[in-house]
């Protein structure tokens, strides 16, 4: 049996106003348990506290019922005084007798009634409190980055920056992800590479940072602090640690034919190929799609001609394991296909781009060196027109496109659109709009600059066909604001694609027991609060992962996922929520009912022995909740159809008192 | 015997995350709603267990009310999709044993719905109040 | 392979050769087509307004009359083939257009949208296979560029047809390809012709009917194939220098079977 | 008639939700008969929402319509605007002495070539 002390506190006048505290308190002294009961004027203050120490010492108190404010408010308090009473501080209960009881009620007699029956609950409730000691784990002191695009070099600069070793996870020969592949960059049109490269230097040379290029995850097992990893170092037939990426091999290799993914198919790329000058790490790969030594056995030019002897047609995937103390996820995005649009004839010319292939073709390392010209006929194009949200903002019913909107679009348009009137003054230029969309610092007058210095003609409303016809391209639209269709006679057709997380990135969150939306893109713990924290614990996001972004943003999301890392990294053990869902072993029937609800993956089966009435031994499968997973919904304790599951510091019976307590 | 004005008792089981901050809320705002309801905090809506509810019937409670944070803003992700299912099932069987479908209630509070949250009370006590007391469910080895 | 058979009251009149080169290769390539018994014309045009109901009847009996035969039903003009299936899948997704249609339908039976509709294109691909198709072939039409114009009716709306990509469909050119012809893909294949509105507005039919053939023309092609008999006529009306020919012509020709045998 | 209920009812009719369109003017951009329409798909759509019916009703544009169903393929928002037009096509030809073709008329437009379907057609969408 418990000996409980109730302290009822006045809050002054806040409470004492409207309830009789000292009927409350003499009210409580004859519920069974309750050894002492008293009232003091504010009992969170220096002198409550000490009087809350004093009588645990003076009655021997094992439970504390505070009547008081929320819990929401002082309830760390109140534990904090019941430890240095030498008291478990989870033995300790707050009845909420001010904003849900002095402040809501007017009359005296109504309010005390009130407060009697919830100081009731609470009595009830510690009468069944057992003391819950918080769960320690220790912590990997190491960090992992899937994806190197941006997002992840910035993510792991900074956590490396803060002394603790980072591995960076990229599926592609290069780091650099689709940032190497921009031109400029809005609103300021500094050039993608010069900012880039240096970042992928810096990350590449940084004494905490090791990148697994050409690898992918394969399998995550543990939980937030201890994590163990699976990375598949995908064979490249080429010994990274030798290579010098002098490129002889590039140049010398006779298959030359290959659609090369950088420039997005607009060139072509040798079999053994570097994806582009500036590429980290700066080796040689070969893909055994199209490699003739690797599909016949016959060539082996570029081992030839290797001085460096890095050339290994025998390479195998390699699977590495390595223990991590946070993950973070940053697996970026891809435009969608344009299969679905061909309305806008995307498949039946090749002047029908994409911006991204726009990009390339104004990048002075791109497929033209920089040169504006048509990819079917080299020429330059006079008039160009760029529609926008081709796959974005569809209905959600709709097998094509996207509901959401891809946010970057309308400000990469306005670049593009500003670039090619800067260059080529001569060219025409057509923007067609639903609306504009610039909200950031500097974007509107950016936009507002292509119309007003540039000349680009934008226009509200939408292309609805687009007819190749011999070297033009027939382009039907509305003017929704002259009331007009306008037919123009194009040279190039610039489709901004709508974009939606990377293909890999649905597997993984699967892995990785984090959540996604209906568009794949993982979901953040709290979409306002907690916006870098995947729900599942020691799992971060950063960049479009999370849903569409721009650089600045997706640098400053990297930035504040470092810094959730940094913070996690740099404790030793983690102190675990110990109300957490426990299962009793006796009564598990292994049925998986609660790991069906379970959102944290907190919950696995284990076979395990059990000595029967009859002294012979039975093995049986029954549930075991990580306490370091779990949060402490209680999801698990209502479906569990045998009553094994129950939630510390919410048990069942504990509730069921307050249902007493309160009903009686 | 004193006859007193009939005043029904009734359980809101509130989500620590979402109602239980919107009760405070309504709180600090002094909104009055009627004292009859009695609130039990539970970390999220769908800890409540449906025996919980029954419990709360068998001793006389004549309403319940369940609150939770609105849907898709579950703070454990998607635990109110699973009050909203049971409580689907649970209110469909009580209507079969008698209870009235108006005893009982799901309604999403957040944290930032005090208003909302005290009109909901005064409503649900009100509608409660009108059906009178709860008899067909309470246990009378309970009563006093 | 036997299938119930739709032709149509224009494929009796002005379209004859659709109808007579469709049976003619139907059975070089093995395939047997019923035309199903006492048929009355589809409308024309499928109504998308909910409340039609009685406008609906005479394509709910074709499809009666194929499941009363268990067989596929194979229709071959794109008017028909469209309304007809328009009509299917209104019984099949909207329940009040179906009891409704049900109750005008007691003395013949119930119909429940189970019939499978097939374009005649549909039956080459999927029951026939394109690649059955070339081995068929008699005298390949190597050379000819040859363009195919689906117009609206056969693709839209996508959703109901699923004959092919509205935007970007193949079958009629895989067609053109099996009989070894080179098809020619000009982007307002799948743009109005002018329809019946040529009736109300000869101009507009003038004009888009125009465009496609300009279109064709600058694209390479030297002939037009198309499934629908008002097509045809629209594109031949405005300015076709070139032949408009129906498919099922085209295809009699690559099977040998077009010349008159037995007339 | 009552200006809501000729609109609800329109949008009954047709099955299609107006409230969907995003106004990105993508119907009216690939509308083959937008030069010879006085209101456009677009319009049509806002103005049903809007309930503004009654100059819908006595345009000409109801007939220029082909149901090509190309506004409706290509509407990223699913509004599908042919529908809306036939309905408010159907409620002005359903209206007392309002049939657009008579069979009278028919003989004048006549050519040799011209295919049954054609008339059938133009009968179904201008006639009651």
């Amino acid at each position: 049996m418990q000996r409980i002390g109730v302290f009822v506190c006045w809050c002054g006048s806040n409470i004492a106003g409207t309830v009789d505290v000292a009927a409350v308190a003499d009210a409580l002294k004859n519920e069974p348990g309750v050894v002492f009961s008293t009232d003091y004027q504010y009992m969170c203050s220096q002198a409550g506290q000490d009087l809350i120490v004093s009588s645990v010492k003076e009655y021997s108190l094992t439970g504390l019922v505070i009547c008081s404010c929320s819990p929401r408010m002082h309830e760390v308090t109140f534990r904090k005084t019941a430890a240095a009473a030498g008291l478990n501080p989870y033995m300790v209960e707050i009845a909420n007798i001010r904003e849900q009881c002095s402040w809501v009620h007017k009359e005296m007699p109504i309010g005390t009634e009130k407060a009697i029956i919830l100081g009731k609950a609470a009595v009830a409730k510690v009468n069944l409190n057992a003391p819950l000691t918080p769960g320690e784990s220790p912590v990997t002191k190491r960090a992992l980055v899937i994806g190197g695009g941006i997002a992840g070099i910035q993510t792991a600069l900074d956590i490396a920056d803060a002394g603790f070793p980072v591995d960076i996870v990229e599926k592609k020969p290069t780091i650099g992800g689709k940032m190497a592949q921009l031109d400029k960059t809005f609103p300021t049109l500094d050039c993608a590479a010069c900012i880039l490269t240096p970042k992928m230097v810096d990350v590449a040379q940084h004494e905490n940072v090791r990148i697994f290029s050409y690898s992918e995850v394969t399998d995550v097992k543990g939980f937030i602090g201890n994590f163990d990893v699976t990375i598949k170092k995908n064979a490249r037939y080429v010994n990274e640690d030798i290579c010098t990426g002098c490129g002889d091999c590039v140049t010398k290799c006779p298959q030359k034919k290959v659609p090369n993914e950088f420039n997005l198919g607009m060139d072509n790329r040798s079999a053994i190929y570097i994806p582009f000058a500036q590429a980290v790490p700066k080796v040689a790969t070969i893909d055994p799609a199209h490699c003739t030594m690797l599909k016949t056995g016959k060539c082996g030019v570029c081992s030839k001609v290797c001085k460096a002897k890095a050339i290994d047609y025998t390479q195998k995937d390699e699977y590495i394991t390595e223990k991590y103390g946070a993950i973070v996820v940053a697996t970026g995005f891809d435009p969608i296909s344009m299969d679905k649009f061909d309305e806008f004839a995307y498949s039946q010319s090749p002047d029908v781009i994409t911006s991204l292939e726009f990009e390339r073709l104004t990048n002075a390392a791109g497929p033209t060196a920089g040169k504006l010209l048509r990819p079917s006929d080299g020429e330059h194009p006079q008039k160009i027109v760029f529609v926008q949200c081709v796959g974005s903002r569809c209905d959600s019913c709709s097998e094509k496109g996207k509901e959401y909107c891809s946010k970057i679009c309308c400000m990469y348009t306005a670049k593009h659109a500003m670039l090619t009137r800067d260059k080529y003054p001569d060219t025409e230029v057509y923007v067609f709009y639903i609306d504009v969309r610039t909200p950031g610092k500097n974007f509107d007058e950016f936009y507002r600059r292509a119309v007003e210095e540039y000349g680009v003609h934008y226009i509200k409303g939408m292309v609805g066909k687009v007819t190749p016809e011999g070297k033009k391209l027939m382009v039907r639209a509305s003017d929704l604001l002259d009331g007009k269709q306008l037919n123009i006679d194009a040279d190039l057709v610039v489709l901004a694609a709508a974009i939606e997380p990377d293909k890999s990135a649905r597997s993984l969150a699967t892995m990785l027991t984090a959540s996604m939306d209906t568009n794949d893109f993982f979901t953040e713990a709290h979409p306002k609060l907690r916006p870098v924290e995947s729900p599942t614990a020691g799992v971060f996001l950063s960049g479009t992962c999370q849903g569409p972004k721009d650089i600045p943003e997706t640098v400053s999301q990297a930035g504040a996922a470092a810094a959730k890392v940094i913070g996690l990294l740099a404790k030793d053990k983690l102190k675990g929520n110990p109300c957490v869902a426990s299962s009793d072993e006796l009564m598990c029937n292994g049925c998986s009912s609660c790991e069906k609800v379970c959102p944290y993956g907190a919950i696995t089966y284990e076979d395990k022995e059990f000595r029967m009435p009859d002294r012979t031994t039975r093995i049986r499968r029954v549930a075991s909740v990580n306490p370091a997973v779990c949060q402490g919904c209680g999801c698990c304790t209502v479906a569990c159809p045998s009553g094994a599951m129950d939630l510390r510091g919410f048990m069942n019976e504990q509730i069921m008192a307050e249902v007493d307590a309160i009903c009686k | 015997m004193q006859v007193k004005e009939y005043k029904p008792l009734i359980v809101a089981f509130c989500c620590n995350w979402c109602s239980y901050a919107g009760a405070d809320l309504a709180g600090n705002n002094r909104l009055n709603y009627p004292a009859e309801v009695k609130i039990i905090r539970v970390p999220c809506s769908c800890r409540v267990n449906p025996m919980f509810i029954l419990r709360a019937f068998q001793r006389g409670a004549d309403g319940v009310i369940l609150c939770g944070c609105h849907p898709g803003d579950c703070h454990y992700t998607s635990g109110n999709y699973f009050t909203r299912r049971r409580m689907a099932m649970l209110f469909s069987m009580l209507d079969f044993l008698g209870i009235e479908r108006e005893r009982t209630r799901v309604e999403w509070v957040s944290a930032a719905e005090g208003a909302k949250f005290a009109a909901t009370m005064t409503e649900f006590a009100e509608q409660v109040a009108a059906l009178g007391e709860n008899k067909r469910l309470e246990d009378l080895r309970c009563k006093k | 392979m036997k299938f119930s058979y739709f032709p149509g009251c224009t494929l009796k009149n002005k379209a004859k050769d659709l109808d007579r080169y469709a049976l003619r290769c139907a059975e070089a390539l093995g395939v047997t087509l019923e035309e199903i018994e006492n048929w009355q014309c589809c409308g024309g045009v499928f109504t998308t307004a909910k409340d039609e109901i009685a406008t609906k009847l005479s394509s709910v009996r074709i499809l009666k009359a194929a499941k009363d035969k268990e067989q596929p039903l194979v229709t071959v003009c794109s008017a028909c083939h469209n309304v007809v299936k328009q009509t299917n899948h209104a019984i099949l997704t909207d329940k009040e257009f179906s009891d409704k249609v049900n109750r005008y339908m007691a003395d013949d039976g119930r119909y429940d949208g189970s019939t499978e509709v097939y374009h005649y294109l549909e039956m080459l691909r999927d029951l026939v296979g394109f690649d059955a198709l070339r081995e068929k072939v008699k005298s390949p039409l190597s050379g000819k560029k040859i363009a195919a114009y689906y117009g609206c009716l056969l693709l839209r709306p996508g959703s109901v047809m699923k004959m092919d990509d509205p935007e970007n469909p193949s079958i009629m050119e895989d067609m053109i390809r099996a009989i070894g012809a080179e098809p020619v893909i000009f982007a307002n294949r799948n743009e109005c012709c002018g329809g019946y509105v040529v009736m109300e507005s000869p101009s507009l039919a003038e004009k888009k009917s125009g465009d496609i053939v300009r279109n064709a023309k600058v694209q390479g092609a030297d002939m037009i194939v198309t499934a629908c008999p008002l097509c045809r006529y629209n594109l031949m009306k405005n300015g076709a220098d070139i032949p408009v020919i129906y498919f099922t012509e085209l295809l009699a020709e690559a099977l040998g079977v077009k010349e008159d045998t037995n007339e | 008639m009552n200006k809501k209920y000729l609109r609800d009812d329109i949008i009954r009719m047709s099955g299609v939700n107006p409230k969907k369109c995003m106004r990105c003017g993508k119907c009216s951009g690939t509308c083959p008969a937008y030069d010879e329409m006085e209101y456009h798909p677009h319009q049509f759509v806002s103005m049903v929402e809007n309930g503004d019916i009654e100059p819908l009703l006595s345009s000409d544009s109801l007939y220029r319509c082909l149901t090509c169903f190309a506004c409706a393929e290509r509407c990223p928002r699913g509004v599908e605007p042919a529908k809306l037009i036939e309905a408010v096509r159907l409620t002005a030809i359903r209206r007392q002495g309002a049939n657009r073709l008579t069979p009278s008329d028919i003989p004048a437009m006549l050519d040799e070539d011209i295919p049954q379907q054609a008339l059938v057609s133009a009968f179904r969408k201008y006639t009651k």
